[in-house]
């Protein structure tokens, strides 16, 4: 099999249609799923009671907005430096649901702060760079609409993109490089997970449904924007119609 | 030696044109001619290496413009439709920055010489906002004759020029390539140059 | 090569002096309403100065973008300088060092009169003012990807501040954080460290990033 | 300069740049630029005076008592090595708890106890079922008793 053939949007188009249901129903499944561990099945909390439950929504938002971005940014990058086209497609693709899970985790994490820290905000290190990546998307969002000239649009978004990548790392080391409010991390890649096995069943599950949910997503979206910026060839009329 | 094979160009959704080629050896003119939108400004700016081209490509001395990186500057001298000139400088001042930047040096006195010969004696210590288009061209043009490099690309040069200075244009295109160097020029003016090195391009 | 950018970017700041003068009086502006409309409170004025003077060093900063590309963008000049013979780079770094010469040193040389204003000791004017020319090259810096990307768009300012604006967080955060650690007495250092890393990281990355986006705005 | 050099340069200069900015990094690590600051810290004269600044650590055990208003609250705040009293009036957050984290925010009086006009509660990132979290801390009190 062929893989470069999928390379041109043409190509992917039709594919990209196949693959959605793949992924957009095992998605809902671990959804409800995931819901249901961590209401139902998860014990409540030693210090915090049901409150932390919000923790199911909250961290997989955050690494999903972290993760995207830098997904993001990888291939607005690849789209430049290789002019391909279809990967700069996907950078745009990307970058709405990652402002999404983003905007989602600072919500979630405002409505946790109340009740725990007593607080829905404070400028710590955490929570402020978090806010910038949030601006970044938004940044590569809106310079993107503003050029009419896609190739030109591709590009200059992958340069601010690119730059702001130096931005993800300032995010999870945050709690660590300075005192904050905000908690470390209860999984870490090295070390024992500091969180009960069912509660991190339930966030590793609505993770994976996030996931899931992001590829069926941005594949939707990536066939708009292939639709759109094919419009003068005869099979994206046809498509459309 | 300026090569292109098989150039092609897209701006937008619209593919300007495809399979260009061309090989210009020393002493030799290319003059691309073709309607308005037909891609001859694309076709120069990929000469100096502005733009990307979307298929081929262009090689000076054997090399890939691209990979000579700025290296390929020192031989190219570039004059596009707008003069790259600032309105606030006297011309000699626009002149002097500009050999500046190429890493020569330019004396007060011999940028009006040059000047002179251009025909701005008088005028070089005006701001180049209130010359006339013309003479603002001129200007531009000058830097022609301070610059080293054998190969010109010229964009549209003969626009709003009067016939003595056409005919001045004209010769010092005519010396260049005499003198062994290389001249791509969009324009519909006929140059009185030997078949062998006269070559035309026409982008329908 | 290098010395003629400069001395170019400053030859026509200086036959368009009025366009630099407007953004400093802009600064000192900006800066002189909040004392009157916040009232004679001293207290109070020593404890935002740090924030306001930066606030306005940051918005004076991004308004000066403008002049960085693109006037030579609408004359050709840029694809001039684009084509000379020398890193593309140097050329960004020439022209962003001419633009702080003529924009952040005397901003930051005029921040002592404003921070008299607020009833700042002579110690806090010195840090204010060494804080000042640590992090108004960052900010011309980083402005200048900016500048760069929005080259010839419509609504290219506002879209300007969006991109640079958050970008420049982390110089008002050091800045005004070594400025009011002063105030406090406290140890100044790790704010000026800090506001002197992000100088060389951003010495370093930006005036690539900013080629990068010079070649992509002018294809 | 050959076009090969100019590269190499240029890797050096952003090389040598890069060690500059994490050598200037590191030191201002060692610095106080944090978010709060420890009872250690105020104790050394490193907190400022006459100004709203940020207490963190744990709640000292056996130290909160409330006024009879019902809202006055009086703690002390630890790092383990030096505590600082605490004065808040207002409303806790819920996991306000003694033995565990907290910020308070506020000012230091010339009495030397520290106003507070926010009280934050800091959690740690374990999570638990209760009955674990009771056999730690019974454990903990257990290693207390030893210790001692």
């Amino acid at each position: 099999m062929n893989w470069y053939k999928y390379a041109s949007p043409t190509n992917f188009y039709p594919l990209a249609g196949k693959m959605i249901p793949w992924f957009a129903i095992p998605s809902a499944i671990l959804f409800v799923l995931g819901l249901y561990v961590g209401f139902f099945v998860a014990p409540t909390d030693f210090q915090q009671g049901d409150a932390y439950r919000i923790i199911f929504i909250h961290v997989p938002s955050a690494w999903m907005g972290m993760f995207l971005y830098l997904l993001m940014a990888f291939y607005a990058a690849i789209g430049w430096a290789f002019n391909a086209r279809l990967s700069s497609m996907m950078a745009s693709a990307i970058s709405i649901t990652g402002a999404m899970f983003t905007a989602l985790s600072l919500v979630t994490g405002s409505l946790w702060g109340k009740p725990t820290w007593g607080t829905y905000w404070v400028w710590d290190a955490r929570l402020t760079s978090t806010l910038i990546l949030l601006f970044l998307y938004i940044g590569f969002i809106s310079l993107q609409a503003s050029i009419d000239d896609r190739s030109r649009a591709d590009r200059a978004g992958a340069v601010l993109a690119i730059v702001g990548v130096i931005n993800v790392p300032i995010i999870y080391f945050s709690v660590q490089w300075w005192n904050t409010l905000h908690q470390g991390a209860s999984i870490r890649l090295l070390g024992k997970p500091t969180i009960a096995p069912p509660m991190m069943a339930a966030m590793l599950i609505i993770l994976a449904a996030c996931w899931l949910y992001s590829i069926a997503v941005v594949l939707v979206r990536l066939r708009q924007i292939i639709v759109e910026r094919e419009q003068t060839a005869a099979w994206a009329a046809e498509a459309r119609a | 030696m300026l090569e292109a094979t098989s150039l092609g160009c897209v701006r937008g959704d619209r593919r300007l044109f495809t399979n260009v080629n061309f090989a210009l050896g020393p002493g030799s003119l290319l003059q691309v001619q073709g309607p308005n939108g037909s891609g001859k400004t694309s076709l120069l700016r990929m000469i100096c290496g502005l733009l990307a081209p979307a298929e081929g490509e262009i090689r000076w001395q054997a090399a890939n413009i691209h990979s000579l990186g700025e290296e390929y500057f020192t031989s190219l001298a570039y004059i596009g439709h707008r003069n790259g000139l600032k309105e606030e400088l006297t011309p000699i001042e626009n002149l002097r920055v500009a050999s500046g930047l190429t890493g020569t040096q330019l004396s007060h006195d011999e940028a009006t010489i040059v000047l002179g010969k251009v025909g701005l004696a008088g005028r070089e210590h005006l701001p180049a906002r209130i010359l006339s288009e013309g003479q603002r061209r001129r200007t531009a043009l000058a830097r022609l004759l301070i610059c080293k490099a054998p190969l010109w690309v010229l964009d549209e040069v003969l626009t709003s020029l009067d016939s003595s200075a056409v005919r001045f244009v004209t010769s010092l295109i005519r010396e260049h390539t005499n003198k062994g160097g290389i001249t791509v020029v969009a324009t519909h003016h006929e140059f009185d140059l030997p078949a062998d090195s006269y070559q035309r391009l026409d982008l329908a | 090569m290098f010395r003629w950018i400069v001395v170019r970017d400053l030859t026509l700041a200086w036959k368009s002096r009025v366009d630099v003068l407007s953004t400093l009086f802009f600064f000192l502006i900006v800066v002189s309403l909040f004392p009157l409309g916040i009232g004679p409170e001293t207290n109070l004025l020593r404890l935002i100065a740090p924030g306001v003077v930066w606030v306005a060093a940051l918005l004076a900063s991004m308004l000066s973008l403008g002049r960085l590309f693109a006037n030579d963008y609408q004359d050709g000049t840029l694809e001039q300088l684009l084509l000379t013979p020398q890193p593309l780079y140097l050329v960004v770094l020439g022209k962003v060092l001419a633009l702080w010469l003529v924009s952040g040193v005397p901003l930051a040389l005029m921040s002592p009169v404003l921070g008299i204003q607020f009833g700042l000791s002579g110690n806090t004017l010195f840090v204010l003012v060494v804080s000042l020319l640590l992090g108004t090259p960052v900010l011309a810096l980083i402005g200048s990807i900016g500048a760069a990307l929005t080259l010839g768009l419509r609504g290219g300012g506002l879209l300007l501040s969006i991109l640079v604006l958050p970008l420049y967080i982390p110089v008002l955060i050091f800045g005004s954080g070594a400025v009011d650690a002063s105030i406090t007495g406290m140890g100044l250092q790790g704010s000026l460290s800090l506001l002197g890393a992000v100088l060389v990281l951003s010495l370093v990355f930006a005036p690539w990033a900013t080629s990068a986006a010079l070649r992509i705005s002018l294809e | 300069m050959k076009r090969r050099h100019k590269r190499i340069a240029f890797i050096v200069a952003g090389l040598t740049g890069l060690g500059i900015a994490a050598a200037l990094a590191l030191n201002a690590f060692q610095d106080n630029l944090v978010f709060f600051f420890s009872p250690s810290q105020i104790a050394a004269k490193q907190a400022p005076t006459g100004r709203t600044f940020r207490v963190g650590g744990l709640v000292q055990e056996g130290t909160v008592k409330r006024e009879t208003d019902g809202l006055t609250v009086k703690f002390s705040v630890t790092d383990t090595a030096q505590s600082i009293p605490v004065v808040y009036k207002g409303i806790l957050p819920d996991l306000f708890k003694e033995g565990k984290g907290c910020v308070a925010q506020g000012k230091i009086g010339a009495d030397g106890v520290f106003y507070a006009d926010q009280v934050l509660a800091k959690h740690d990132e374990n999570y638990m079922p209760p009955e674990a979290g009771q056999a730690i801390d019974s454990a903990k009190a257990a290693k207390t008793v030893v210790d001692n």
